[in-house]
Order: structure tokens, then C-alpha cells, then sequence
């Protein structure tokens, strides 16, 4: 065991992975010598050389294609979109190939690819560094998607997808990368190292991919959330006072639908919050699901905190981001609804 | 609106003929057959340059193969070749006409390319693998993939490989080193440049050769494909099938007015090879050519295949709507199938007759192919495929939002 | 007055503005000569000569590119994706970009662009031409998105698209191009002609964006609808004998919302129906609105007749599409509950 | 794993030099300045394909301008040319350094290349437009745009002209032809060249310039871009910046080592004109040729300016951790400030002390406006926009949903 960011946990995953499998690559833009614009992949071209590990031209696409032609071949390439931002131009080889491979071949070819992407706003990225493109994927059949929110759950869903045999696309919550931001800027944020979640076993494990993780357990409210909102949704149950649980979906496709019908039946309300713009965000999906599924015992309407229909505005970030007073008010209006 | 007499205009491509025209090919010259040479297959890239403006060519119109390209092939493989090729055209022929009968949805021919997948399949090792377009059908057939089950995927009926999921022409078959066909277009390129990338990581000796049309060098995956396979130096083979034809586009809307498509290569310092896509030996020779280089570790060739599309762009067109109905007739560089006829015959290898039962032969074939796979069934009968297989095969295993909506379906 | 398929109200809409507005051209693969793989343009090369309608590379990205520019410097350009399957690699340039250009430059620069698609399955067009990929538009801030399911709204929606000043999505529905193709496969499809929304003003009018359609009042269950599954929809209800309102929504974002609260809280049991797939489909944001503004008039869960989470299968395309009989099937549930 | 005779292996393209190695320019050779002739702008683009290898230069090392591409500019031009490029110099030490005191977020200087944003502007016609990268603020100094909102913005204060929303480097001015600059690297070149297609269908007689770094050429819209531009004959000029970095990656990953960026070009039939990008009067002239021969309806240009990035990618990386620090000092082709300062004394037309009293009057503009811009706040500055403007300017109208989003978020 050994205290680690959830940069350090990445890092770590990569490293038991290729240690392990000499199928496992690497690579992307500023990935090799650099380590990455964020130091996920350091010291690996080091350790591995850079045929292991290594940059890429500046093209998504690309970046895309050739892991769906390593992966085709045999390889368990894990490649890097420097900024979820900028994974559009590989949408296409995402969703029409990675994503469809397998079915279209009969189960002839196959795609066990993962896809890196930092995403989530709070650091004044501004636009075009602070996206969050999850429903994008998860209206995809064929792809999985998953983000996680603590360094032990980063490492152990990481190895999962490398190991898994379909395309997993991954998206690390950058805002908590160096420590579980939740929210509240009014206090210093703690290091991950004051977190229980960050001792992470220096070897292999694996964190399940397709099931949620509660947080929190509570009687009155059930709170969806995945990546930095976890910890934002936690606070503001912190500060609210209400008994509420959090479960941290950890998988958004498939989804644990058990852990959240078995939640929101027992408590009758949910508050889901995510990062992402409202309108047809996987929100949305979590809503529509959480009524065909408990519609009896909702006792009031569900309630999505989300990030508004706008681009993510640089100065008004704080504005913008769900903060937890945000999330008390959800929280306040589903229990007097 | 008054112009200025400085203003500018906007310069929109046409072809030379259109419906009621005549076909119009006057002004191209090519070089003569073997009057370009043959570099070494280690010549450094930018000795490379001008034969991405000339044209490779091996056989002269009267059949006599010239020149530092022709191949040394035997007789016997030039046999195999030519059987190949009119089995192929029998089949597309048969396919066609089935699309007609409503036997199936969608059928697309690759008349007048045949020389390019079999000669080229022929010059590749059987291990290389190929990632096509849609148009290469004659790669599975010199790979000898069985014939029914081509037609029983055109079939969609229940022995289907692809179980009924994908396009009657979008193949696929791992076991002969032909890459699932995809309905989008170029994506296979930069796929094929990253399994040439694997197969070097992996110190494998397998090389992957791609297709696309002109057409389809405007997308971008092309560029991603051009750039990945230059740095990286990938053991891969760019096909680019100039057949003139896009859809109802011409070659100029893809942007050949101005230049050659094999000088694309030229923009990524990757060897450009210019070929006479009907001329059989040397399509063979170039290919043979891109390979021993790919195989020595001097990386991706791209070669462009001077050629032209005598059908309709699939069955869901009509040609004559958009180019005069003549034009595959006046093609100068004639007809692949006649060529390497003429070719063996003026060796002596080959008769009419001989040629006549091979026709027969193909034909033949194709038939009795045929009815065994419409014993199995055509296009539109019921219960060919279970219904709930289709929620097979998106994962490995079947998450339970898909176990539900499978039993939904089944409810 | 005149009887038009919804092809012809098409190309009359593009006719139209193109005879008022020399601002407005049209490009896309096979457009020009040829009129269209579809023959929404046909003619108008004719007409209006090839620098006004004219064929482009086969490049999306850069017809949405190049399109963009063109609206930045003033024109109302109109591109066609030949189908919706293929909009993957236009998708940057229509969300980082064509969506964001007016609020990134502080209303310095606009994008007056409509950008048409073909959409929808049952052609036997298997994978790649039969998408329904409206979700991975309504997702972004700064698009709107419209599906006519008539001549008549076809071509005035279509005017209102060229003449908004944001860029719009304009989904035409492929299976209805020829005739209001209800799903019910054992009845010859009836022509056009024969439906009343074909009678077409030959000249200028105009269908408001953001404006829903009752194609049916009812009172025990409302049925919200787009496209397609209009005519489906109408069916269904048609064998059912229940006696169902459906709605049209005709724009997806910004989406009639009014219509949908005043149907749905007078009926208190909703039905969404949608081709494309399920999960994260424009159906979910519909499910999370109602119940969001109707929870206590809802009597009965909020169903979901979609695509499956697949693939569209060429040969089980009459499974994959949703027909009368399923959404009947949700009906009954939804009276049932 | 033991590796046969004959295995594949895949290359991995290194610069030469990495922290700790000495810099390494050794084995570059350039045309001598002069010694490139100067092409009529109408001149067919295949007789230009040299000039894709070559590098176009004026200026020789003392400082004199030589040769047919040597631009009749008047001394009082250059030294308007030479005190913008001051000025923007002065501009980014100032601004990188806001940024290190937390007055904003993010920063990227044109250390280095100001040469080619400074001259190209001038060079064009005022009214021309320009789809810039984020590295060519000089174009907005050039155009006299007011540097105090250059600096409102970089600290996103209340007088911000983007209201807060972008990045600080991303700046838009319609009425300076300076077109919104994007986050996502390269969309901008289509849109040029479809800008400078609706130019032309509008029978106007302005132009399109735009930019872009030569990691970015490797992104599909840069192919987009050149296959309409080479189609439509777009009169646009396609400027590839060759600063030999992207962030962390050598121009060889981005595709160099094989060939030249200007070499692009001529895969799509475009003239392709390689620039000593740190030559001021070379710039120069090339940009003249290529917008006269946009003007003339010729088409577009691709240049590839050959620079160094003098600085860091920007505020958000350090340079030494992937290259020799001293790389900078060692690049062959000198400074474009220090150059034209040279070319302007050897002419006569300036003296040191000149030189020193220009630089203090940048220094003395940037200090005195940095004054004003933070007397109006810098960033994090609360209340410095109204939270509910965010929800402007998404749409031309706000629609229902997010006006309920702004009540939302007001209450
Ligand atoms: C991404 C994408 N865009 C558009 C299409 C529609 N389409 C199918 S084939 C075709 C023409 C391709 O022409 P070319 O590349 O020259 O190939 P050819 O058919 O001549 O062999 C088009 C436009 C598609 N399949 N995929
Ligand atoms: C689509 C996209 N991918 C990646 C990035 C991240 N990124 C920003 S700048 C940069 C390097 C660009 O290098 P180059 O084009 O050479 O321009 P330079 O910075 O040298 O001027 C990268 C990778 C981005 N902004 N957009
Ligand atoms: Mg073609
Ligand atoms: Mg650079």
C-alpha cells in the first residue's frame, strides 16, 4: 500500500499493465519523453522505451484509428485524448468502428481498446479545457464508460478496462487529479493523502467496471454522481444536514441499475448531479431510468444539478461549476416536494 | 449584381462529358509501357518524387509486357489471375442482377477494377492483411474464401456470416486476413497503418496493405492515415483507387484537377507510385515493389491506380444520370480481363477456347453457387435470424440493459 | 397549392430561398449536378448555376468547415450530409465550433447554418444509413435541432432553419421522404398525395422553430414524437382504441415545452417514442422534463418505445424499428399502471 | 521475446537534442539569401514544386537585403514593422509574467516568430481576414487594435470584450478582420478557406489569411482545408508555422523528418513556399506574391515558415524539461528583431540609440496600459461580470430553458 494521487494511481496502473502484458502500449500527444501535459504516463517511455510509450502527431483521429488497427492485431493499446475537449475529432472512429467492430464482424474482430481523456472543468480551462462529453459515449452501443473518483478506484477500474475486451472509453475527473476538490473554495483543498482512498495497493487489482460504490449510506435521499462530483455531492450532504445517500456510479455504461433502484426505493427521493451541460446529458438517462424503475416510491420529482447549457464560460467558472450550495437547494426542494 | 472589375470568382470543377456528350479523353498522355524505371526498393523517398506524375505501365495495348516492371510470373499464375478476374466479374455480374430480383438490398461491382484486388492479393504474402473499401471483393476471391458465403451474406439469409447485421457487400473475414468492411468511409486506413504500427511492435513479419477510392482521399482519416504511416514508418501498403468516379462526382471535386492523387504522398515524403490500374503485371509489380520495401523496413508506399469504374457506383445509381453512357468504352487504357487475355495469348499460353470454357467455367461456378445459397434463403424471409441475436456481439457479454431490451423484444 | 412529397417541399424550401436570398447556397456530396443521392436538390445547379448548389470532396469536416466560413463572412450557406450516419467527422466542426463562434466572440461573429441530414432506418440501409444521432445534438449548447415529419413542416421548418441566425440541425426523416410510412409493413404505404400535410404554398411561409404540433388531441395518455415515429405513433394509437394525444415536437432543442407539460399534466400518462437508441436517446431529456414538470399529475411510469441498444441489423431492421405493436404494448403498460 | 532475421520494427522519430545534450543544428543547409528566384505569381503550380525544399530568404546574416525576392519596402515601413514587433515583444514578457503573479490564467507568447505575424499584416490589405492560431496577437497589434483590451481580456476584468467567456489568448475582432481564435487546433484553416470562398462567390476582393502551428498540419481539418482550398481555388493563404515544437513534441512527430511542411503543398497541387520565418522582408515578399496571386484569382498558397519557438508552449509548461535550454540561442537563422534592427542600420535608416528609445517606448506603452487594464481588474475579481450574462450570446435570443437555467441560477 502506498499513498497516491489519483495521477500517481493512473501512473501506477499503467505501469502494472505493462509490466505485466508486453501487448500493453501507450501513447498519444506529449505522452512519451513528456509523461503527458498532466504526468500520467511519466517515466514509462523511461522504463518501457519508446516503442511502449510514445507521442503522437496531433491528431485525434489518428490516435484513434491505429489503436483500432493495434487492437485488431492483438494489442491492448491504451492512448490518450490530452483533453476530453478535443476527443471530436475521434468520435467518428469511436463510435463508428471501435464501437461497432465486434458486432458488425460477427464477433471476427475485436476491439479491446481504452481510451484516456482528462475531462471536467474547475482549474480556468475555459472552454476548451473543461468539457464533459461522458453522454456522448454512453449513447453509444458498444462502447463502455467509466470515471472514477478516488485514486484507488482510478488504478483498479483502469486495469479493468485495460484487461477488458471491448473499448472502455475512460475519463479521469482532472479536477481531483492532485486532490478531492469538493467544491467548497472557500476552504484549502486537502491532499489526497488525508483521504481514505488514496492508499492504493502498489501491485495489480482490479475495481470492478459495471458497479456503483455508495459513498455514503443515508435514509432520506439518494444522490447520484460520478468523478469530482462525488466528492462535491458528499460536502454538500456535509453542510446540509439531511441524511442522504451518495453513490458514486463508477461505471456509466452499463450502469448499476441495482445499486441505484435498491437506493432510490429505499429513500424515494434522488438528486443527480453532473458537470455536464443539462439538456440531453446522462443525467437525463439516470432520471428516465430512476422512474421506470421506482416511479411508486418517488415521493418528489427528481432533480438534476447539472452544468448550464452554456459553453464553460473562463471567468464565471464558479459560477457555472455545481457547487454544493447548488446541490443543498436540489436536495432541500426534493425533501419539502 | 455589377462585378468589379478586380473581383473574384469561384472556381467550381467540371467534368468534360456529361449525358450527351461524347466521352472526352483527349489531351492525357501516358508513358509509354516499360519507359519508366524501377528504383531500387531502398531508394531514399525523395528520388521518389516524379513517379507520382508518370505512370507505371507494363503491357503495351497489343499484349507484350515491357520493361524493368514486368514481373516475372509464371504463365501458370497469369492463368490463375485471369480466372480469378472472371470470376469475379461473373460473380459481380450475378450479384448485380440479384440486387434487381430484389434477393437482396444493395450490391456493389467492381467491373473494370478487377486487375487491382487480384493481382494485387496475388502479390501479397496470404498472411498480409488487408484492410479494403467496399470494392474489393476479389481479394476474398483469389484468397479462395468460399463463394457461397459471400452470396449467402448477400442474402442476408441464415447462413449469413455476418448473421444478418451488415450491408451485403461489407465482408468480413479474420481467418484470411480481410478486415471488416465499414459503411464509413476511409476509417479503414488509419486502422490499417496502426496494425502495420502493431505488427513492427510486435517484430511480426506481416505487412498491411489498404484501399480507398479517389473519391474517399478527401477525409481526413486519409491525412491521419498519410501522416501515422510516414512517422512511424509503417509496414503498409495505401492503395488509392482512382477510378474517376466518386458517386456522380468526378475525380476533379476530389481534388485531381490540379494534381495526380499518388502526389499526396509526395506532401508526406512517402513514396509515390503511379499505376495503370488495368494493366495487370503491373499492378502486380508495384505491389511487389511496396512490399519487399514495407518488409525491409523502409516503411508505407502509396500508389495510386489509374483506372476507371465501368458500372454504376452500387446498385442504388444510375450512371447514365450523370456521365455519358459510353464513356467506360472509351477508357484508353481498356479493359483488365481483355488485357491479360490478350497478354497470355501473345505468349502463347492461352486460346480462345481455352478462354471461352474459363467464362463458362466462371459462369458456371457462379450459378450453381448461386442456387445453393438461395436454397438457404434470399433477403427478406422470416425467422433467418432470431430476432434477439441481435443483441449478440455488441460486448463480449450481454450487460443487462440489452438482456432487458432482448427480453422485451422476445415478450 | 400543390401536392408535394417531402422531397419536393424540400427542394421547394431551397428554391424558394434561393430565388429571395442570393445569400443562400447549397453544397454537399453529390448535390450539385446530380440534385442530391435523395434529390432534395435536384434542379437548382440548373437554376441557380454551379456556384450556387455544387458538389463537394467527400470530406464532412470540411464542408462544415468550409460552410462555417462561409456563414462567418455572411451567407447563409445550407450543406447537406449525405446521411446522418456520416456526420462523425463534420461533428467537431458543429460543436467546438458552428455552436460556439457567437458566444465565444461575444456576439462578434455568427452562423447563420442549416445543416441538413438525412436520418432514420427502414430502407434496409443497415448500419450506416439508418442512424438516428439527434441526442449527440440536442447535448449541445448552442445548435438547435428540428425534425419535420410532413411536406408541409418540412419546407416551412426548413425556410425558418435558413433564416435563423444560429446554426440548425435539420433532420430529415429518409423513411417519409415518399410517403408518411406508419411502421404497419402489411399495408401498402400510401402516397404523399393522399395526406393532407402535403398540400404545400408553392411560394415563401414559414413553420416557427420551437413550436410543437398536435397531430391528435386525446385524453387518456399522451405520445411524444418526432419525425418517423409520428406516423407510427398516429397508427398505433389508431389500433389501439385508446384514445391518446400525440404531439409532434417538430424542434428537439429548443424543445416546446409548454405543449408537453399542458398534454402530458391533462393526460397524466406520457409515452415516448424514438428510433434512435435508447440509452441517453433524446427520450431520456424528454422522460426527465415531464416528469420534472408533471411528477404530480404522472398516474403511470413514463414509458420508452426506442431503437435497442444496438447496432441498426440489416436484415432485423422490422425488429429493430419500433412499430405499432410495441408502442401499443407501452400504451396498455402505461394505462395499465 | 527473440526476434527473427527479417522482423518488422517500428520507428519512433527523436529530436537529436533533449535536456542535458548540447543543441544541435549541425547538417542544416540553407539557400544562400538571394539565391531563390522569384516566380511570377501566375507561374503553374507544378513549376513550383522546388520551392516546397528550398527556403525563400532576404536577409543576409549582416544584415543586407539581396536577391529578386527583396521587397521595395520604405525604410519608414520597416521601422514600423520593427517597432510593432517591440511592441509585441514587450507585450508577452509582460503578459507571461502577469500570468506568474496570478493576475490571469494562462498566457502564450510569439517569442520569437513575430517577424511573420508583424509583416504578414502588413503585407496584406487591411480588410483582408484572418483565421489565426493563438500565436499571432501581432496581427491585432499590426492592425492597431487597442492593446488595453488585449490586456482587459488576458485578465478577463469587467471591460473583458469576450465578457469573461474565453481564454485569455483567444481574442476575436470582426471589425479588424480578426477572426474569434479557437480552443481546438486547426479548425480554423476550412474556415478560412470557406470565408475565402464566399468572398469569391461574392465577387469581392478581399482575401483569406490563416495559421497554424506545424503540430496542427497533422489534424484532418488542415486536410480539409487544402483539398477545398486546392478545389475551389479559394484565394487563401495557408501559413504553416514551423516553430520545430508543438508542446513537448519536434516538428519529426508531426511528420518532418521526412519531408518539409511546405511539401504538403504540393500533394495538393498549391504552391508551396518555404520562408525563413525570422527574415522580415522575406515574410514579407512571400505574403505579397501569395495575395497578389490570391487576388488574381490563381488560388491559394501554402507557406511554411521556418522559425523557432524562442519561449515556452505557454504559461503551462517548462521548455527545459523536454529540450536543451539553450536551443533557443543556438537557432541558425537568428532573431527577427535583431535582424531587421540590423538591415535598418546597415541602410542607415537607424542607430542604436533609435533602437533603445523604441524599446523603452514599448516597454513604457505595455507598462502604462498594464496600469489601466488592472486599474479595471484582474482576474478572480468577483462581480467583475454578471453571473447571469453567461447565458448570453449562446443562442441570438435566449430560449425557455435557459432563461429557467438563469432564474435558477439568480435565485
Ligand atoms: C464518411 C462517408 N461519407 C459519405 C459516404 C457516402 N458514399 C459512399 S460511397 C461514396 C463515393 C466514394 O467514392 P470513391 O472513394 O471514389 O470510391 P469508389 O466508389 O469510386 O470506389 C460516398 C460519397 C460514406 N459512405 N461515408
Ligand atoms: C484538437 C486539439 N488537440 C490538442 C490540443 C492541445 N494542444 C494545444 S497547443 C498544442 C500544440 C500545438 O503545436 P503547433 O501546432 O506546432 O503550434 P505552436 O504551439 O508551436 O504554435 C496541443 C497539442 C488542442 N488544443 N486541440
Ligand atoms: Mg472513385
Ligand atoms: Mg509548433
Amino acid at each position: 500500500m502506498a499513498s497516491m494521487t489519483m495521477i500517481q494511481a493512473l501512473n501506477s496502473a499503467l505501469d502494472v499493465m505493462m509490466e505485466r502484458d508486453p501487448n500493453v502500449l501507450t501513447f498519444g500527444e506529449d505522452v512519451g519523453y513528456f509523461g503527458g501535459v498532466f504526468k500520467v504516463t511519466e517515466h514509462l517511455q523511461k522504463k518501457y522505451g519508446a516503442k511502449r510509450c510514445f507521442d503522437a502527431p496531433i491528431n485525434e483521429c489518428g490516435i484513434a484509428g491505429a489503436a483500432i488497427g493495434m487492437a485488431v492485431y492483438g494489442l491492448r493499446p491504451v492512448i490518450e485524448i490530452q483533453f476530453a475537449d478535443y476527443m471530436y475529432p475521434a468520435y467518428d472512429q469511436l463510435v463508428s468502428e471501435a464501437a461497432r467492430i465486434r458486432y458488425r464482424s460477427a464477433n471476427d474482430y475485436t476491439v479491446p481498446l481504452t481510451v484516456r481523456m482528462p475531462y471536467g472543468g474547475g482549474i480556468y480551462g475555459g472552454q476548451t479545457h473543461s468539457q464533459s462529453p461522458e453522454a456522448l459515449f454512453t449513447h453509444v452501443a458498444g462502447l463502455k464508460t467509466v470515471i472514477p473518483a478516488t485514486p484507488y478506484d482510478a488504478k483498479g477500474l483502469l486495469i479493468s478496462a485495460i484487461e477488458d475486451d471491448d473499448p472502455v472509453v475512460f475519463l479521469e475527473p482532472k479536477r481531483v487529479y492532485n486532490g478531492p476538490f469538493d467544491g467548497r473554495r472557500d476552504r484549502p483543498v486537502i491532499p489526497w493523502s488525508k483521504h481514505p482512498a488514496s492508499d492504493v495497493p502498489e501491485g495489480y487489482y482490479k475495481v470492478p467496471l459495471g458497479k456503483a460504490n455508495i459513498v455514503r449510506e443515508g435514509a432520506d435521499l439518494t444522490i447520484l454522481a460520478y468523478g469530482t462530483m462525488v466528492h462535491v455531492a458528499v460536502a454538500a450532504v456535509e453542510d446540509s444536514g439531511i441524511d442522504a445517500e451518495v453513490l458514486d456510479l463508477r461505471t456509466l455504461l452499463p450502469v448499476d441499475i441495482d445499486a441505484i433502484v435498491a437506493s432510490v426505493c429505499k429513500t424515494g427521493r434522488c438528486v443527480i448531479v453532473h458537470e455536464a451541460t443539462r439538456t440531453s446529458g446522462y443525467g437525463a438517462e439516470l432520471s428516465a431510468l430512476v422512474q421506470e424503475h421506482c416511479f411508486y416510491k418517488l415521493e418528489a420529482p427528481i432533480e438534476r444539478v447539472t452544468g448550464f447549457d452554456t459553453p464553460y464560460p473562463h471567468a464565471l467558472e464558479w459560477d457555472y461549476f455545481p457547487t454544493p450550495p447548488r446541490i443543498i437547494k436540489a436536495m432541500r426542494r426534493a425533501m419539502e416536494a | 449584381m455589377s462585378r468589379r472589375s478586380n473581383a473574384l470568382d469561384l472556381h467550381i470543377p467540371a467534368p468534360r462529358a456529361r449525358p450527351g456528350d461524347a466521352p472526352d479523353f483527349s489531351g492525357w498522355s501516358f508513358p509509354e509501357p516499360g519507359e519508366t524505371p524501377r528504383p531500387e526498393i531502398d531508394a531514399p523517398a525523395v528520388e521518389l518524387r516524379e513517379f507520382a506524375y508518370g505512370l507505371i505501365r507494363v503491357l503495351d495495348m497489343d499484349g507484350a509486357a515491357i520493361g524493368p516492371w514486368a514481373p516475372r510470373l509464371a504463365p501458370e499464375a497469369l492463368r490463375r489471375g485471369l480466372k480469378y478476374m472472371l470470376l469475379l466479374r461473373a460473380f459481380d455480374e450475378r450479384m448485380h442482377r440479384a440486387q434487381r430480383q430484389g434477393k437482396t438490398s444493395f450490391y456493389m461491382q467492381s467491373h473494370g477494377e478487377e486487375a487491382i484486388s487480384i493481382a494485387q492479393t496475388m502479390a501479397l504474402d496470404p498472411s498480409d492483411m488487408c484492410f479494403p473499401s467496399y470494392r474489393q471483393q476479389g481479394i476474398l476471391i483469389a484468397r479462395d474464401y468460399p463463394l457461397v458465403d459471400m452470396m449467402n451474406q448477400i442474402y442476408s439469409n441464415k447462413h449469413d456470416p455476418m448473421k444478418g447485421r451488415q450491408l451485403p457487400v461489407m465482408y468480413s473475414s479474420k481467418k484470411d486476413g480481410f478486415f471488416s468492411i465499414s459503411g464509413n468511409l476511409a476509417t479503414q486506413v488509419p486502422q490499417a497503418v496502426g496494425w502495420a504500427m502493431a505488427s513492427a511492435y510486435a517484430g511480426d513479419v506481416r505487412i498491411a496493405s489498404t484501399w480507398l477510392g479517389e473519391g474517399s482521399t478527401a477525409e481526413g482519416d486519409f491525412h491521419a492515415a498519410m501522416t501515422f504511416a510516414s512517422v512511424y514508418r509503417a509496414p503498409v501498403i495505401v492503395n488509392v483507387v482512382n477510378n474517376q468516379w466518386a458517386i456522380s462526382s468526378f475525380q476533379g471535386i476530389a481534388g485531381g484537377e490540379n494534381t495526380t492523387f499518388a502526389a499526396r504522398g509526395v506532401g508526406y515524403g512517402v513514396p509515390p507510385l503511379r499505376v495503370d490500374g488495368n494493366d495487370f503485371l503491373a499492378v502486380y509489380a508495384v505491389t511487389q515493389w511496396a512490399a519487399e520495401r514495407a518488409r525491409a523496413n523502409l516503411g508505407p508506399t502509396l500508389i495510386e491506380h489509374f483506372t476507371y469504374r465501368a458500372g454504376p457506383h452500387s446498385t442504388s445509381d444510375d450512371p447514365a444520370r450523370y456521365r455519358p453512357t459510353d464513356e467506360a468504352r472509351a477508357w484508353p487504357l481498356g479493359d483488365p480481363i481483355e488485357r491479360l487475355k490478350q497478354h497470355l495469348m501473345v505468349l502463347g499460353e492461352w486460346r480462345e477456347d481455352q478462354h471461352r470454357a474459363a467464362q463458362e467455367e466462371a459462369l458456371e461456378t457462379v450459378r450453381a453457387t448461386g442456387r445453393e445459397a438461395e436454397k438457404v434463403g434470399v433477403l427478406g424471409v422470416e425467422g433467418a435470424h432470431e430476432a434477439t441475436s441481435m443483441f449478440d456481439d455488441v460486448y463480449k457479454d450481454v450487460p443487462w440493459h440489452l438482456r432487458r431490451q432482448r427480453e422485451d423484444l422476445g415478450a
